[in-house]
Formats: structure tokens, C-alpha cells, sequence
């Protein structure tokens, strides 16, 4: 069971561009491989992740490739199979809902339940509305609804029927915490339920992680990295993986030295920025990137003992801000003028307690340190 | 049915005018539900499907509007009737020449509508967002049930002007009417025809009372569309 | 348009005649105009009632032919026409015609009660000369409740024409005039039919007219001998002018 | 234009065909470009405005499709007559009177034409997404602006769905200018008109060559159409 | 100069429920006087922010009140004042962006540049298309883009005239972080440069915290509370707040004691559960809420000298999340069973490592509680 697919499909701006046989305006190459799970596609704005569900369901037929789902052969170029979208059991989200227009919530719901008996269908239909929070609203048009309220009624519409996948694209971003939180749990609890394979498209780093089991990762058109989340989120294998899951802290064209007297690690150097690293398994090149979490680095006070250990420079506070839980603050490394970006709880902020203009210590968790 | 008034002066006058209306309204009625049914199959496949000479189609639908109503009254009596290709046919099978029956009014209505249903038809269901049907589709739903319960339903504001201009124009066809159904009165003197020979004959005063009547009905099935229109929460 | 008025002394006269005069108005047209070099004569074709209904809506007539006495009848009554310058025009007469073959055999008025004459084309009762007439003969002959119900109105002769011409109709009535426009080898003259009153074209000056002495000479000179020839060339018959 | 000709057989054929199918061209363009340019104001009315007695004004555009032509016809000539109340004004004024000139055919083209360009567009007008108009109010648009730019080039199949039916419509126009513009030989007789006299005189040569290239006609321009929307993005 | 709103808008569900008296499906209910800053609208899914944005704009008539921006007086019902949408100079990003799709961006982006000459025009689009990253699609139709294309296209329209007011429903709700945190930035300079009130609805915690000068905080269509992201977050004012704020642990009906020895304390006792806090400025009601931000749970490790220090109970791990940067855990408290959610930043779990089953030690920090 699962999902297997690896198809391309080019979009060309002009009709007529494609049959001057001009390069594509975007080129989508996709592969992967993966079981009943749920699954984030994660990716920058135009990488392709729409494109990706809708080739999967059908709703635009690649230029190449294959797509099994569960088995079932959806789409073969060479054997020119392509599955109805109908015959695919689908539950697709759309990212601009597509409520229909003229059916109230209940109806719109209800809509994919062919052939279930009428107590039946209202039964689903009420434990949808119930699931997603959106008693009461049963006879409202889509018309007579707000942005977050249309999400979920086109979520409860692709879950009805009970799907053989689930296509989400961005299904929560209209949504607030508080139940954004609770359908999180929901997504979850049905995909382990119906044993189905997932494909969830969000921009939330938090969502990612809390929610899937696997992570593809898209830049522009192709697959970077599939893992799971603390993979792609702790051990990106690329720059573009590394800046779209948050590590703002990148080095490039470092070059990497071994260390006699500690043959496990490895001195990354950058100009005139060196760290100290752990060595990785793998064998790298002579010139490589690393980059660190914000989160990963520790910020000290200006004190002489802290000083002396590996990668910890004397660093100026350049600005403080409040994301709520935490303070992201940036640094200027006083030797080299870098500047780093660190996070750190607020609880433990305190203790610092640091303004513009302070000075600090800062230290790059070595252990931390991403190489790619 | 008529006949069986006896013929003074007023009860001629109220056959003059009932029969003509009863007649138009069961022509135009039949050929509007025709129109309103065949047309909009049309124009979903001339809004929706790819096919080669499509535009042909297109073209062969509008063609009665462009033609004057008696040459396509002409092309129908030489199709229809007794020694016509279809008509003798028909008629060898069932010894009936649907000429000079109010069913060829009906066919006359139907052709001369066609155009107009099926033009605004193809415009309202080009304008559905096609995000709706993909969505129906997504739920498991066949093109048809997609067609019935969400394109069309989207694109009834379309759908329901097309059957207005087509029953407004079944009442005032004329042409085509007198050509393949003549003008038999008690059978197929419909108001247009009865009022064009009231004025023919210089009898204005039936003329125009059969005008005012036009006039009342169309008001009145207007206003009943437009109940119905306000009545739509889309 | 700039022709159309203001221009130096031609004079414009429009003359609305019935669409049987087509032909034989157009060659009398260019006659008149070699003669009369400063009017420019307008033709108007159509079929009586209309041409009747644009005089009585005040359209720009100046002389009125129609193939049919009735709607003089009714612009005299309203005072739309100057009766003195009515004058007959041209006569024709109404025939029977049967679809070529005459399968039926049809010689007389008689025969049209029979069982299998199924349909009679002829044109509105009421609104049209050839209806009329041939209601009138039908009657005189006592037959017209026999046929009765095997009557096809049609709105002109024309339809008439098309439904015997294709035989759907098994006879029909039409004038003489009309025969020659049937298709060739569709359909047989079979008789001509007796009137009581003989069938006779008026011509007249339209009393809105702003040109009247011109227009007095358009109709003296169709009802003069250039015209009677022109029109006894195309069927019609002269009558006598009373 | 057509006097120079020398009346040779030939010629005089040249000049029955050539002669009507300038004239129904000049008729029907003049009278589809009023067609879809007033239509359009007044469906944008129907569509976008709310005011009193809407539906009696929906009504009174539709009439003339009602109505047999004649009749039209007959209102107009009683309107624009020497006697009527329009007529009279412009006579008056002008010394014109503008019946039985090509004017008048482009008038009874207009009216019969108008219902089905107002329907049609009113209907595509109503279709349109009024998010996108308010976006352009946003960005400080005004209404005829929005209208303009926004509104008719979203509704713009439908504007051209109606423009199309307003020619077919116009080129085929027939009872109504019969009765406004007569049948003047080398004046207003239009395609239609000489088709139907060509028939009723048993010109079957010359009807049928007319119809043919009526029929020629319309294939161009709809193809030329086809062409056209099939370059629109949207 | 600001924005001072004090308005009310009734839905109804049908248009003859208004006629028969029926009460409204929805009533909105609004009052808030701010300068020229940027304020965040901040509110459940449904509570009614877009319809503020609406009737601010024009789009919808309030059923009365009166709305002022920047001394303009753009609706007062009294006055039968109703300035038309055109005059009130707005840059609007629709929740559903309302791109024209008969123009491509280029189009777009120029439409609401009125007035301006061609040169300036092209100047200032292609100032928009490098601000937003969408350089290179400007002769994309908005059907040829990708969601985030079209909200970033829809916010380039917004912003291209410089408008008086810019009203933002959710305008970042499809972008990816990278593309998100740099607009963020770009809003805040806008807003300084033109000095004009910006507001900006978000379902983002973190994006109200960084961007916002003021919060204005919505709960069914009536405002909660108006206050600095540290206000609102740090001190909601009631429970809609809170839980909208993410303070996941609410006790509710709490009756707050006085202690004689410590009068600057006071303890609540909840069920069976008894905390100690510092005794408000405000008087405090006998019954009270309180909650905590689950930031704000310490987890400390099984010892004895922890335990004996206040709010420290003894708890059981129900579960652990990882958020990507920081773990949550689901904590039972063991005499009480309340639960708890605590989250703490990664490396400092790492300290504790903790799974589920395992005991720990759960203090409440006594500052951080929040009565309401
Ligand atoms: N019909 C089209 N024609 C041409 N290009 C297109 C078309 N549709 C999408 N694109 C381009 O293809 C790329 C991928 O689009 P897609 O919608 O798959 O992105 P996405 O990953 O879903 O982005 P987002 O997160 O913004 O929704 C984009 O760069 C877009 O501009
Ligand atoms: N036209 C309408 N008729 C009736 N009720 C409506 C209408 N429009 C919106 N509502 C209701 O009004 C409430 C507020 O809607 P609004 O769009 O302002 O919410 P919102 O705060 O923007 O929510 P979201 O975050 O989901 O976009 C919702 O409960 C909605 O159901
Ligand atoms: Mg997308
Ligand atoms: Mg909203």
C-alpha cells in the first residue's frame, strides 16, 4: 500500500511556447516512495506542491511518469493509463476551498456520500461538523461564511466519504491555534484510523513537526530531502532544505579541516570564523556549507571561564525581538562582524537579560552543527 | 372543444382569442421545454468537450437566426412533409405528416429558439469556475452528475435567460409557423399568426385586443421569473 | 442619402405596390423615368395589408397598388387616398391547380368534397383576395362546408404555391398571375374559376402626398397604353375603367 | 452606386446580390454596434443596479421578441411616421422623414435585437465575481471605471455571446423592417428581404444563391469569432 | 490622525429573518481608538475581524456607529455619513485576494496606480515585484500562479498606491517562513515610512508578537481586550483571551485565599490543587481564573531539594511532542490529576530527557500566572 510516484509535468506560460519547443516557464520532477503515513510537503511558495497533489489526483495529467496509489495504477504514461479522478477515491483540499456556491454547509458536506442511506448521511455529516467545530452553521451558504469557517467545511467535505487518500493542501492556514491545534490531533487520529496515505501541505514549521510522520521536501520542482521530520529539521541535506526548515545560520564555501589531536572532529573555516564540529559519518568535501539553529545557540554572559571553551565568541546584541515565548536576538560576532541569529526561551532570557548594544557571549553548540 | 360554442358574435370573438392563446402557450410551452432541454445538452458539450468542427456546430445552431423564418419555414416543409425526406418516412411508418399539426409549430418554435437558448446557455456554463466541477469530480462524481447538480445549477441565471428569450420568441415566432403549420384556425392559428392576419385583414380592433393579451401574458411570466430569480440565494 | 432630398428639381415619388407588380413595375419604371426625367420613382414592394398598415401608420407614400380591393376599400374609408384619382389597374383571375399528374383527377369545384381530397391550400379568408375569392366561388358553388375542414390558410399565394407544389396539398387556389412563379413541372392548371364579381387591381394617390400632380401622372401613365402593355405582358388582364 | 451599372442580365443579377448583401451588412453591423453598445448600459442597470419598477423594464426589452415583427414593425411606424409622435418632431425639424430609408431597417433591427443582447449579457454581468469589483474600488476605482475594465471584460463571452445572436439576428431581420423600411429595390432591400421576395416570386435561382452566401456569411464571421475568443486567456 | 471605530453589524442568515425582528445570526460589536500603528486584529476563526476590515473599507454598511480614520470621518450612521470606498484611499488584501484574472500581474499590480505616468507606474511595480520576490512572473494571469504567488501579487496591489490605511486579512497566511519573515520586516518599514494605521489580521502567534504595535483581541464579535503583544499575551484579560493566546492551562472557579505571613501572596485553590501567585494589583474577585503558558512550567528532575519549593508537584509524562525547536509535554500531576501542558526549548529537555511514563517534577513559576 502506500504511494509511489515519479512523473513530471511542465506548465508553459503561452500555449504556443510549448509547441515552439521552448523551455517550460516551470518543470515539476517528483519522486518518492512512501507508506500509509502522513506525509508534509514542505516547500517554498512556488515549488510545486500543488502541482504535486493535483497530478496525484488526477485533476491535471503529468507529462511523464507514474503514480500508484494503494496499488492501484493512477497514472502510467508508457501503459497511457490515467485513472478517472472519479475512480481515485480521493479526498482533496483545495487551497481555495471550492466550496459549491449554491449548496449550504450541510449539503456541500454531504456532497461526496453517494450512495449511503439517508440516516447515515446525516449521522456523518453531523460527526463532521462536530469534528471540526462548525455546529450551527449547517444551513449557512458559503457566501455567509468566514475565511477559517469555508476551510473547514472543505475539509469536512474531503473526509466524509471515508477516502483511500487524503490530499490536504494548506488545510489549517486559515485556521486559529485553538483548533488548529485540536484537528491537528484529529488529521492524525484518522490517518492512523483509516490507515491511508496523507499528503498534508503546510508552511508551518510547528505543524510539520507535530504532525508527520514523513517530510518531502520541494525546491523549485524537484525533491531535496524525505525523511522524517527530525531528519529534514536537524539534518537538511542541502542549503535550500536548511533555510526553508529554519536555519537561518548559514556558512558557505567553509572549508573543512581534519584535527590531528582529535580525529573526531573537524575545524570548519570561513573566512576568518572557525568552528570546531563533530565530525560527521560521512565523508565530506573539502569545501562544505554548516549552518545552526538559532535555537542551538547558547548565550552566555560575559564572563572569562565561559569564554575559553570551543566556539564561543564575544558577540553585540544588534536587536532584541519578542516572539511571544521567546526572544530572537541578533548578534554581531566581534571578531569576525558575522551576524548570527540566536532564540532563546524567555525563562531563560531573563537570566541574560540583554538589550541592544549589550555585549555577550555567544556559543555554537557544537553537537548542533549542520554540515551540508 | 371549440366547437361546441355556438357562433354569435361573442362567442366568436372569445374563440378568436382563447383558442390563439391556448394554442401559443401549449406550443410554446412544448417547444421551451424542448429547447430548454436539447439546448442546454448542446451547449454543455459546446462549453465543456474539445471535438473537431466544433465551431461547425456552433455555426449550424445559429443559422436559423440568420435565415429569413420563411426560408427555414421552406427547409422544414421540404424535410417534414408527406414527400419530403424525413416527412415520408414518418409517414410510411405511421401514415401521420406532422405538416399543418401544431407539433410542426411546436418543431418550427423549437428551431428558431434553439439559437438563442443555446448561445447564452454556452456562455453561462463557460463562466463556471471549473475549480467546482473539479472539486465534484474529487467527491467521486461523474461528469453527468457533475453537469446536472453543479454546473448547470451554477450557470442557471444563463440557463434561465436562454429559456426566457426562447419562450418570448416561441410566442412571437410566425414565419416559420405559417409556413409548416399554416393557419388553421381552431388548430394551428397561434396569437402571432392571428394577430398578423387580424391586421392583414384591417380588423385593428382584434389586432389589438390579441396585442394586449400578448402583453399581459409576457408581463405576467415575466414577474413570475423574476419571483423565482429573487427567490435564488445565488 | 444626399440623393435622397434637397437636390435640384428631382422628384421623388414613392409608390407602394402589391409584390405581384414587381416585375411589370420595374420595366414601367424605367419607361416612366425615360419619359419623366425629373421624377425619380421609389418602388415599395410588399404584400397588400402591409403596404396598407405603413400608409394608415403614415409612411411616405405616395401612390398605393395593392392586388387587392379591400385595403383601398379601407384607406378610402379613413380618408387616406384622394378617391378621385382611384382608378382600376390591372385584372387577373383566380384557377385551381393540382400537383402535377393531377392523381386524383380533380376537373371541378365538385370534386374537392371528395373523400380523398385530404387538403386545400389557399390563402387567409379574410386578410388576403385570393381567400376571399376563392371563399366567395367555393360558396357560390355550394361546396364550402364540404371543404371546410380541409382548408390549409397559408399567410400569402406563395405558400399556397409550395404546399401544392410539393403536394401536400391536393389542390389549391391561386391567381393566375401566380402560376408562372410556381416551380416548372410541380404543378397543373386545372380551371379557372368563375366570380360573381371580377377581380380588378385599383390604383390611387395616397392623400399624404406632398407630390400629387406627379403621382397623377405615374398612374396615368401605368393605366395608359405603355403601361397596359407592360402589364398584359405579365398576365394580367385590363379592365374596363368605370 | 448601383445606376452606373449597366442593366445587362448579368449585371442586374450581380446588382440583386451584391446590392443586398452590402446593405444587410451596413444594416446589421450599424445595428449590432448600437445593439451592443446601449444593450450593454442597460444590462450593466439590470445586473449591478437596484431601483423601482426593474422587472417592468426587463419586461419592456423583451416585448418586441413577443411580439410578431409586423406588429413591431407597425408600433414603429406608427412612432416614427410622418404622424407619429417621433416622426413628427424629427420631420419637423429635419423635413426628413425616416421611414423606408436604411436608418429606419437598422431601427426595427435594433429593437428586435435588443432583448436578446440585454438578456444574455445581463446574465454573464450577474455572474461575475462582485469581489473583483470591489478590489478595483479598493484601489480607488469608480464604478463606470470598474465597469469597464473590471466588470464587461470578465462578462465578456457573454457580451459576445449576445453581440453574435443581436447579428445573426439583425442579418435575418425580416417582418419588422419589411414594415419600416419597405421593400426598395436597390434601397433597403436587404438579404433577408430579397430572399423572401425572390421566393414568393418563384426566383428559386436567385433565393437560393442568396441563402448560400447569407450562409457563407455567417460562417466567416463565425469563424472569425472562434478565432477571436479562442486568442482570450480568459 | 489613527483610526477610531465604534460600529455595529448584524448578519442575518436570511434576508427575511432581519424583516420578521429575528435576531441577528451574528452581531459584531466594535469599539477601538488607535494611532498610527500597526495593529494586529487577533481573534477565533469567525469572530469577526474580516467583517471589521469590511466595514472599515466600505464594503459593508455598519447598522450604525461611526467610523473615523485619520481624522476622515469615513461612516457615521447619525450624519447618514458614508464616504464611498473609492475615497477612502485604502490598501485592502481580500482574504481570498480577488486578483483580476483578466490582467496579468504586471496589470495587476498597476491597477490601483491612478494618475500616475507610465514611467513612475513601471517604477513602482517592479519596486513591488523585487519587495515581494515575485520578480519574473509579471506576465503570469493569476491562474498561472501558486497560492502564495497570488496572496504576495494581492499584496503588491494593496500597496503599490500608497494608500492612507492598509487593511490586511491574513496576508501571509500562505507564504513560507523565509518569504514570511522578510515581508514581516517590510510590512513594519512600510508602516514607519508612510506612518499610517496597518491592520493586520493573523492567525499566527508568533507573527501577532513580532509585528504588532497594538493587539486588538476579538472573541464573537466583540473586542476582549487592546494592549501591546506583551499585554495581551503576557496578561489576558479573560479566558477567551488567554486560550486564544495559548495559555493551555486554565483552572477556572479558583478561590483566591489571602495568606496572613505572606500578604503579598495569595494561594488558589482549585479542586484540590493549590498554587501560590503574587497577589495582583487589582483587587481579585473570591472566585477567580488563572492559567499558565506552558513555556512557563519548569520540568526539574526527580530530587528531593526541588520538590520542597512552592508550586512543585510531582507528575507523571503523558506524552511528548516535538514542536522542532522546543518539546511538549502532557504532564499528569500526580495528587490531582490535572493536566498540564508544559513545552520546553530542546536543549534544555535534553537535560531531562524525558518519555512518556516517566516522573518528573513540575513547578509552576509563581510570577508567570495569570489571573483573570
Ligand atoms: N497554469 C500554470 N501555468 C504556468 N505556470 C504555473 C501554472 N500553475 C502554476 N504555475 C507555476 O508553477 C509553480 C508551482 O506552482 P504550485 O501551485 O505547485 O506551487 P506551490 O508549491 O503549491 O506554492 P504555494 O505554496 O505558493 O501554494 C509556480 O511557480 C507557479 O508560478
Ligand atoms: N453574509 C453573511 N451572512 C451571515 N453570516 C455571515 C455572513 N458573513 C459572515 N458571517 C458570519 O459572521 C461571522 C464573522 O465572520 P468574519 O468573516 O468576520 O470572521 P473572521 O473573524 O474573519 O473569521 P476567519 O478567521 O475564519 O476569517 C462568522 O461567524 C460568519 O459565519
Ligand atoms: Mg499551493
Ligand atoms: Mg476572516
Amino acid at each position: 500500500m502506500g504511494i509511489k510516484v515519479d512523473f513530471r509535468k511542465r506548465y508553459y506560460n503561452k500555449k504556443s511556447d510549448k509547441k515552439k519547443g521552448k523551455e517550460a516557464s516551470f518543470t515539476l520532477d517528483v519522486q518518492f516512495e512512501l507508506g500509509d503515513e502522513l506525509v508534509v510537503l514542505f516547500g517554498r511558495s512556488g515549488s510545486g506542491k500543488t502541482t504535486t497533489l493535483q497530478c496525484i489526483s488526477g485533476l491535471l495529467e503529468p507529462n511523464g511518469g507514474k503514480i500508484v496509489v494503494n496499488d492501484n495504477v493512477y497514472f502510467d504514461c508508457h501503459k497511457r493509463t490515467n485513472l478517472p479522478v472519479q475512480q481515485r477515491s480521493l479526498g482533496y483540499v483545495f487551497q481555495n476551498y471550492a466550496l459549491f456556491p449554491h449548496m449550504d454547509v450541510k449539503k456541500n458536506i454531504a456532497y461526496g456520500l453517494k450512495g449511503w442511506n439517508e440516516v447515515n448521511k446525516e449521522k456523518r455529516v453531523i460527526e463532521m461538523l462536530q469534528l471540526l467545530h462548525i455546529e450551527g452553521l449547517e444551513h449557512n451558504y458559503p457566501s455567509q461564511l468566514s475565511g477559517g469557517q469555508k476551510q473547514r467545511v472543505a475539509l469536512a467535505r474531503a473526509l466524509a466519504p471515508k477516502p483511500d487518500i487524503l490530499l490536504l493542501d494548506e488545510p489549517f492556514s486559515a485556521l486559529d491555534m485553538v483548533v488548529r491545534m485540536k484537528l491537528r490531533e484529529k488529521i492524525k487520529e484518522i490517518q492512523r484510523e483509516l490507515r491511508i496515505p496523507v499528503l498534508f501541505i503546510t508552511h508551518n514549521h510547528v505543524e510539520a513537526f507535530t504532525i508527520a510522520d514523513k517530510v518531502v521536501i520541494f525546491h523549485e520542482g524537484r525533491v531535496q530531502q524525505i525523511g522524517t521530520p527530525e531528519d529534514v529539521f536537524y539534518q537538511p541535506s542541502n542549503r535550500h532544505v536548511a533555510e526553508l526548515v529554519g536555519l537561518s545560520n548559514i556558512f558557505e564555501d567553509a572549508i573543512a579541516l581534519n584535527v590531528d589531536e582529535a580525529p573526531e572532529t573537524l575545524v570548519l573555516e570561513c573566512g576568518n570564523l572557525k568552528v570546531i564540529t563533530n565530525k560527521p559519518d560521512r565523508i565530506v568535501a573539502e569545501k562544505v556549507s554548516w549552518g545552526i539553529r538559532p535555537e542551538n545557540l547558547r548565550i552566555l554572559p560575559l564572563t572569562d571561564d565561559a569564554k575559553s571553551r570551543e566556539n564561543t565568541f564575544k558577540a553585540c546584541v544588534k536587536s532584541v525581538v519578542n516572539k511571544g515565548a521567546s526572544k530572537v536576538l541578533a548578534l554581531e560576532i566581534a571578531e569576525h562582524k558575522n551576524l548570527l541569529l540566536a532564540e532563546m526561551a524567555n525563562q531563560f532570557f531573563e537570566d541574560v537579560d540583554l538589550r541592544t548594544g549589550d555585549e555577550c557571549l555567544a556559543r555554537i553548540e557544537m553537537s548542533k552543527i549542520v554540515i551540508f | 372543444m371549440v366547437s361546441v360554442f355556438l357562433k354569435t358574435d361573442e362567442l366568436k370573438m372569445l374563440e378568436q382569442v382563447w383558442f390563439p392563446l391556448v394554442i401559443t402557450l401549449k406550443i410554446a410551452i412544448t417547444s421551451t421545454l424542448l429547447v430548454a432541454l436539447i439546448g442546454v445538452i448542446i451547449s454543455y458539450l459546446l462549453a465543456r468537450r474539445d471535438f473537431r468542427g466544433k465551431w461547425i456546430a456552433d455555426v449550424l445552431v445559429t443559422l436559423p437566426l440568420v435565415l429569413p423564418p420563411t426560408v427555414t419555414g421552406y427547409v422544414l416543409v421540404v424535410l417534414l412533409g408527406r414527400n419530403g425526406s424525413l416527412g415520408e418516412i414518418l409517414y410510411d411508418i405511421t401514415g401521420w405528416t406532422i405538416l399543418f399539426t401544431w407539433e410542426a409549430a411546436v418543431i418550427a418554435a423549437f428551431i428558431v429558439s434553439l439559437p438563442l437558448m443555446v448561445k447564452t446557455t454556452t456562455a453561462a456554463i463557460e463562466a463556471v469556475d471549473r475549480d467546482f466541477e473539479y472539486a465534484a469530480f474529487t467527491l467521486g462524481r461523474k461528469e453527468l452528475e457533475t453537469a446536472l447538480f453543479i454546473t448547470l445549477p451554477l450557470a442557471k441565471k444563463g440557463i434561465l435567460a436562454g429559456t426566457v428569450l426562447s419562450f418570448a420568441r416561441a410566442v412571437g415566432e410566425f414565419g416559420a409557423t405559417l409556413m409548416v403549420a399554416g393557419n388553421i384556425p381552431g388548430r394551428t392559428n397561434t396569437m402571432s399568426i392571428s394577430i398578423y392576419s387580424a391586421f392583414q385583414a384591417g380588423n385593428n380592433e382584434l389586432a389589438n385586443l390579441l396585442v394586449i393579451i400578448l402583453i399581459t401574458m409576457s408581463f405576467a411570466s415575466m414577474a413570475i421569473t423574476a419571483k423565482l430569480v429573487n427567490s435564488w440565494k445565488i | 442619402t444626399d440623393k435622397d432630398y434637397g437636390q435640384s428639381q428631382i422628384t421623388k415619388i414613392t409608390i407602394s405596390a402589391s409584390a405581384v407588380f414587381t416585375e411589370a413595375f420595374t420595366d414601367i419604371e424605367e419607361d416612366f423615368e425615360t419619359e419623366y426625367p425629373e421624377i425619380d420613382l421609389i418602388m415599395n414592394f410588399g404584400n397588400a395589408g402591409s403596404l396598407r398598415m405603413q400608409i394608415e401608420g403614415g409612411a411616405p407614400i405616395d401612390v398605393f397598388a395593392p392586388a387587392d380591393t379591400n385595403h383601398m376599400d379601407i384607406l378610402a374609408s379613413k380618408g387616406l387616398i384622394y378617391n378621385y384619382s382611384q382608378k382600376k389597374l390591372a385584372g387577373n383571375s383566380l384557377v385551381m391547380i393540382v400537383p402535377k399528374g393531377n392523381i386524383l383527377n380533380i376537373s371541378s369545384m365538385e370534386d374537392l368534397i371528395r373523400p380523398e381530397v385530404k387538403r386545400i391550400a389557399l390563402s387567409d379568408t379574410e386578410a388576403s383576395a385570393v381567400g376571399r375569392y376563392a371563399k366567395q366561388s367555393l360558396s357560390e358553388e355550394g361546396v364550402w362546408n364540404g371543404v371546410q375542414n380541409k382548408l390549409l390558410t397559408g399567410d400569402t399565394v406563395k405558400n399556397s404555391l409550395v404546399y401544392v407544389e410539393r403536394g401536400e396539398a391536393d389542390a389549391g387556389f391561386v391567381f393566375i398571375t401566380d402560376v408562372s412563379s410556381a416551380k416548372p413541372d410541380t404543378i397543373e392548371m386545372i380551371t379557372v374559376v368563375p366570380v360573381s364579381t371580377p377581380i380588378a387591381y385599383p390604383i390611387a394617390v395616397v392623400s399624404s402626398t406632398m407630390h400629387s400632380e406627379e403621382s397623377q401622372l405615374f398612374i396615368d401613365f401605368v393605366t395608359g397604353e405603355k403601361g397596359k402593355s407592360i402589364l398584359e405582358q405579365y398576365g394580367f388582364s385590363i379592365p374596363q375603367n368605370g
